[in-house]
């Protein structure tokens, strides 16, 4: 058992703000590492110490190794939490945190590079019998290699960096000749974003839901599933709702996917909270897509699905406590997130820094609401552009989908473009209310909704 | 791309990290004197940590490079200049085509690594490119450099051309970063703390009077102080009780008593066995600092237990992967 | 870091290394078991494993300290290494010995070639054919190779011309010479420095770094018998040898 | 919009947050901003931009005064090595180029320079201090142009 007493946290915003409220709950002093650019944000006035790392960019302050660790170990913490991004799903600053002495709260740097390759983790998936999507067994070199695979799978396919994540390094192919142009764009965001642009080639699933795992694992290698969430509702892989159970689900299907995600956590060697993110087709069957070795944007639909503090657990497991729970967890009720980005759907979802002049989030019962804006609080260029996510947990679906756009309607921001617009007319679309948005649904009927939306039809 | 050796010096030779797996036929590990100084250089210039490099003792030889070239001297000052003026220690310096980087009197410590980027390319001979001049073995020709020599030097790694592509477009012909990296500092405070050692094979075997001299007497590096050995001066040590000895294991740090008394520091190109009795083991990361003693340089020794030594060799590592990967971060961050 | 077995002992030497000493006389019987639990373990190398050095009693067992403390986390790295080498010794027990093979090596005994028969003939109140002859009769066991590339420290050799090191060494000893020191017998594959009487020398290259799997003339374990050659068939035997 | 682009408009905004200004309109190249907000009770920072008004820094300096500011977080040396004098000592004349320390972190010493002309006038931190990004170091009494 190693006790923890200070964390520094590596990240900002509401993830920042979500770990200085684990901190304070279990008795530990929260050390948040800023950048320049996040001076006078929410979370450095939350923490109980706070140190500049680093100037705006990112590549100098957040993602600077040196600077995190020169800061972990000047302020004498004992653990850092990484949040999600950033240096969350880096093998090296797992590695590096573990050999300089400072529990890095999250699995093992071994557990990141398995699973951060997502090549080799389908192959790993493959071999302990845990479908995966139809797809190369390893990178694709050559454009003949390509076509051969491509052709094989069948069009449309999906060309994926293994070091890809977050929807980067992603592109569609529906034709062979569209399939050179994709790997080659795909290969280069990845190589900017993740430094090395490697890709495989997966078949196009259609008419399926993104439906991903939560599970827990103690230091002991005991793993349980926390159930599921359903994240279909999104647009060029970016999540816009995300809800749980997910309206495809059955008891035996959860079994299953729960059983296929602990034996994949299992053979990663996990230890910490972590998301198993599979494929689910109209008839029940599912494939393993790829394994976050990280706390999720999402995480608060399973927390409150469930009704536990994943972070608080997450810090627990750190310290080699072993897991408060010997059996899954089931979602009761209907629990439905909304994350509000400061983005213009009118401009393609470009990402709108500004300051925000008015911030009034929605209060209630049965309603949480994470964030770490306040009013004048600035979304800044440098960063991701959420500015809050909305989480409502009812008994029913149409319960929760109600209350959802009650509470979108009291969610009064002034200053900058947001995604409620577009959150609400999604809410209030029949397929939605049917439970029959697919991965590729708002995506396909996005000028319809985009329509209505400036119609003021919501 | 070549590397032309200009000038004399003392003795300057090929070396990596050595070659293991081969002691069973007499072949020592050999390897660079002090290791962590060859591996920082390395790292400095974005090679692997096992890359060759040039030990420089003493004396160094001026050198060239017929292209631009990345380097990176550690280990011991020996006033580095290029062009007339002055290069810093411990950081990646940027060569332009044809610059001279010569070399004088060494202000502190014995050995002097230089690497370059994309290592020194001389055939590798069962499994190492390091010199082991005494079986004309490795390195270039298996022997010290002389003037003249020219030695080709690799493909530079993808990390070299990084720091070429920063430091090309400084105004200064030769450039350097503005950081340095380093696990200690080559200085006299650090330099001359004692030698720490372990007991040695027969150290029961020694007089409570030897055994207490090692102890509270310092002793001198010798002229015969080389790559093989150190043979120190100082009180004399002897067995309780004089026996002839059985050849037994010697390795890199054995502190061995001739018949003599003089203590003798294995070095790296110790031979595999000998019949000498052994007082004590320095541990590895001093025997590297003891590299840098030059003769005159007087040492003092301390034992300490196995388990404090293993824990300085673990510790003395992390700070290694910590100095690696902070070099690694500072490269990709555009090396400024 | 100790163990203390009824036919061995196991102790640290340093932080890298660990060493069996299999008792304190030199036997066949010892050398053989060392060169057993050698082959054994070469096979079955653990996270760290470095290599392993046999001598007369004993066999070392280099490892990287810090490979070896990360791949067995919760125990000093000492001690991993020396329960590992425990269990080597234990297991090997039960495989076969490793076979021996026969070497002969011709020798060019005495005058510039052997400057020192004549101080070890005076020391036992001998001739220098009476020397000769006690050298080549038995059958040598080289029990290790040490000192310098391909030296094979070898045992069997008649206590009768055994005569102890020279007071000091010499600086440079050439390439194949054949020398004595206490009991031991052995040759020089390289010119080095060295404290042992030469009898004579060998023309057959002892050294031979272009071969990786086999560099050396001779290896532990093999049985070795030295024959006399007079000046001109050790020119001859020269000039076959690369 | 590349990172010079960012790092101009993230300053924008910070000044503009902590200003008495609440509304404006910029437009440069291709890019468009605005900004408005209420006359919040904020910081009493003086109504117009200062030009030394480096990150919301409003210390009394007085102009002939200027701060050489941390380029990293990390451990501060005040000299080379432990056996070397400080790279400069109270008094000191200094150019933009004198490196007046460094800052390590993970081993890897960075050098401060100067940045300004002047003499040293106060060493803010003691060798081995831990220090933050952008934290001031020293004062430096700057030349009269």
């Amino acid at each position: 058992m190693k006790q923890i007493r200070r964390i520094l946290i590596a990240n900002r915003g509401e993830i920042a703000a979500r770990i200085i409220h684990a901190c304070r709950e279990e008795g530990i002093t929260s050390i948040l590492a800023y950048s320049s650019a996040d001076k006078n944000t929410l979370p450095v006035e939350m923490a109980d110490e706070s140190v500049c790392i680093g100037p705006p960019r990112a590549d100098r302050s957040y993602l600077f190794i040196p600077s995190v660790i020169g800061a972990a170990k000047g302020l004498k913490a004992d653990a850092v939490h990484p949040g999600y991004g950033f240096l969350a799903e880096n093998g090296d600053f797992a590695e590096i945190c573990e050999e300089q002495g400072l529990i890095f709260i999250g699995p093992s740097s071994k557990s990141i590079r398995l699973m951060g390759d997502k090549a080799a983790a389908r192959a790993l998936m493959t071999k302990i019998g845990v479908p995966v999507i139809p797809g190369t067994p390893g990178l694709v070199h050559s454009a003949e290699e390509s076509l051969e695979a491509a052709g094989d799978m069948g069009y449309p396919v999906l060309v994926k960096a293994a070091a890809g994540g977050g929807g980067k390094g992603m592109r569609t192919a529906e034709t062979p000749d569209e399939l050179a142009a994709a790997v080659h764009e795909a290969s280069e965001e990845a190589r900017k974003a993740f430094g090395s642009g490697g890709v495989y080639i997966e078949k196009f699933m259609k008419n399926v839901h993104h439906v991903e795992i939560q599970i827990m694992a103690d230091a002991r290698g005991h793993v349980i599933s926390l159930g599921e969430r359903d994240c279909s509702a999104q647009r060029k892989h970016q999540k816009l709702i995300e809800e749980s159970p997910s309206p495809l689900m059955t008891g035996t299907l959860r079994e299953n996917m729960g059983k296929a995600a602990k034996k994949a956590a299992r053979a990663a060697g996990y230890c910490g909270a972590g998301t198993v993110e599979f494929v689910v087709d109209r008839q029940g069957q599912f494939y393993f897509m790829e394994m976050n070795t990280r706390i999720q944007v999402e995480h608060p639909v399973t927390e409150m699905a469930v009704g536990t503090d994943l972070v608080r657990t997450m810090i627990r497991t750190a310290q080699g406590e072993p897991l408060p729970w010997d059996k899954d967890l089931v979602p009761r009720g209907w629990t439905i997130e909304c994350r509000i980005n400061a983005e213009d759907p009118a401009r393609q979802f470009a990402p709108s820094p500004g300051v925000l002049k008015v911030y009034e989030p929605p209060r209630g019962r049965d309603l949480r609401v994470d964030s770490a804006m306040k009013e004048g609080s600035v979304i800044s260029p440098f960063y991701d552009s959420m500015i809050a996510k909305v989480i409502v947990h009812k008994n029913s679906r149409e319960e929760a989908i109600n209350s959802m756009e009650q509470a979108l309607g009291q969610f009064h921001i002034e200053g900058v473009p947001t995604t409620i617009p577009l959150q609400k007319q999604i809410l209030s679309l029949p397929a939605f209310r049917e439970g029959r948005v697919d991965t590729a649904y708002i995506e396909t009927h996005l000028k319809d909704i985009l329509q209505n939306m400036k119609e003021g039809k919501s | 791309m070549n590397m032309h050796i200009l000038g004399n010096s003392l003795m300057t030779t090929v070396q990596d990290l050595g070659r293991t797996g081969y002691q069973k036929y007499g072949v020592n590990v050999s390897g660079a004197m002090d290791p962590y100084s060859l591996r920082t250089a390395n790292r400095l210039t974005g090679n692997p940590e096992n890359a060759a490099a040039l030990e420089m003792t003493l004396m160094a030889p001026s050198v060239v490079f017929d292209g631009p070239s990345v380097i990176a001297l550690a280990g011991a000052d020996m006033n580095p200049s290029a062009g007339g003026i002055p290069v810093p220690m411990n950081r990646p310096v940027y060569l332009p085509e044809g610059t001279v980087l010569s070399f004088g009197r060494p202000r502190r410590g014995c050995r002097c690594y230089m690497a370059v980027s994309g290592g020194l390319d001389v055939p590798s001979v069962m499994g190492s490119r390091s010199t082991y001049a005494r079986a004309s073995l490795g390195g270039f020709q298996g022997r010290t450099l002389i003037k003249g020599d020219s030695l080709p030097v690799g493909k530079m790694p993808e990390k070299g051309k990084k720091l070429q592509n920063i430091l090309e477009k400084q105004k200064r012909k030769t450039a350097w970063t503005p950081w340095s990296a380093g696990i200690y500092p080559i200085c006299e405070s650090f330099l001359f703390r004692p030698f720490r050692y372990t007991e040695g094979l027969q150290y029961s075997d020694f007089s409570e009077e030897s055994r207490t001299a090692l102890e509270r007497n310092r002793y001198r590096v010798t002229v015969h102080a080389d790559r093989m050995g150190y043979r120190l001066e100082g009180e004399k040590l002897h067995l309780a009780v004089q026996k002839e000895m059985i050849s037994e294991m010697a390795s890199l740090g054995t502190i061995q008593i001739p018949s003599e008394g003089y203590p003798i520091v294995l070095m790296a190109e110790h031979q595999t066995c000998a019949g000498y009795p052994e007082i004590g083991q320095i541990i590895l990361p001093d025997t590297a600092r003891a590299a840098q003693l030059k003769p005159g340089d007087t040492m003092t020794f301390e034992k300490i237990s196995l388990e404090e030594a293993e824990n300085i060799y673990i510790q003395t590592e992390k700070q290694m992967r910590a100095m690696t990967a902070g070099i690694d971060a500072h490269i990709e961050q555009g090396g400024l | 870091m100790e163990r203390q077995r009824d036919s061995y002992t196991i102790r640290s030497v340093g932080e890298a290394s660990v060493l069996a000493v299999f008792g304190d006389t030199i036997s066949p019987a010892v050398q053989k078991r060392i060169q057993t639990v050698q082959a054994y373990a070469e096979k079955r190398r653990f996270p760290g494993f470095i290599e392993t050095v046999g001598s007369y009693t004993g066999l070392t067992l280099y490892y990287d300290p810090w490979v070896v403390a990360q791949s067995f986390p919760g125990k000093k790295a000492a001690d991993t290494a020396g329960d590992l080498l425990d269990t080597y010794i234990r297991e090997a027990e039960a495989a076969s010995p490793v076979p021996s093979r026969n070497i002969h090596i011709p020798v060019c005994y005495g005058g510039a070639y052997g400057p020192d028969l004549e101080d070890v003939a005076a020391f036992h109140h001998m001739t220098e054919d009476d020397v000769i002859r006690i050298h080549t009769e038995p059958e040598y066991l080289v029990y290790m190779l040490g000192f310098c590339p391909g030296f094979p420290y070898m045992g069997g050799m008649d206590p009768h011309i055994a005569t102890p090191r020279r007071q000091s060494p010499r600086l440079s000893i050439p390439a194949g010479s054949i020398g004595i020191a206490g009991e031991q017998t052995g040759g020089y594959p390289i010119s080095t420095p060295g404290g042992w009487q030469l009898i004579g020398r060998t023309p057959v290259p002892m050294f031979r770094p272009w071969d990786e799997t086999e560099p050396t003339l001779l290896q532990a374990g093999d049985h070795v018998h030295f024959y006399a050659v007079s000046e001109e068939e050790f020119q001859q035997i020269r000039r076959q040898k690369p | 919009m590349d990172k010079t682009d960012k790092e101009w408009i993230q300053e924008l905004m910070n000044k503009f947050q902590q200003s008495e200004i609440t509304k404006i309109k910029i437009r440069c190249g291709e890019i468009e901003l605005e900004m408005e907000k209420e006359a919040s009770r904020g910081k009493k920072s003086s109504g117009i931009i200062s030009e030394t008004d480096t990150d919301g820094q409003e210390g009394s300096q007085n102009p002939a005064e200027e701060e050489i500011l941390s380029p990293l977080v990390g451990t501060f040396y005040a000299a080379p090595s432990p056996d070397e004098e400080p790279f400069v000592k109270e008094g000191a004349e200094i150019t933009a180029d004198t490196v007046v320390g460094m800052v390590e972190s993970m081993k890897v010493f960075t050098e401060i320079p100067a940045g300004v002309q002047g003499s040293v006038q106060k060493i803010l931190v003691h060798d081995g201090d831990f220090v933050e990004y952008d934290q001031p170091l020293f004062t430096v009494r700057t030349e009269q142009p």
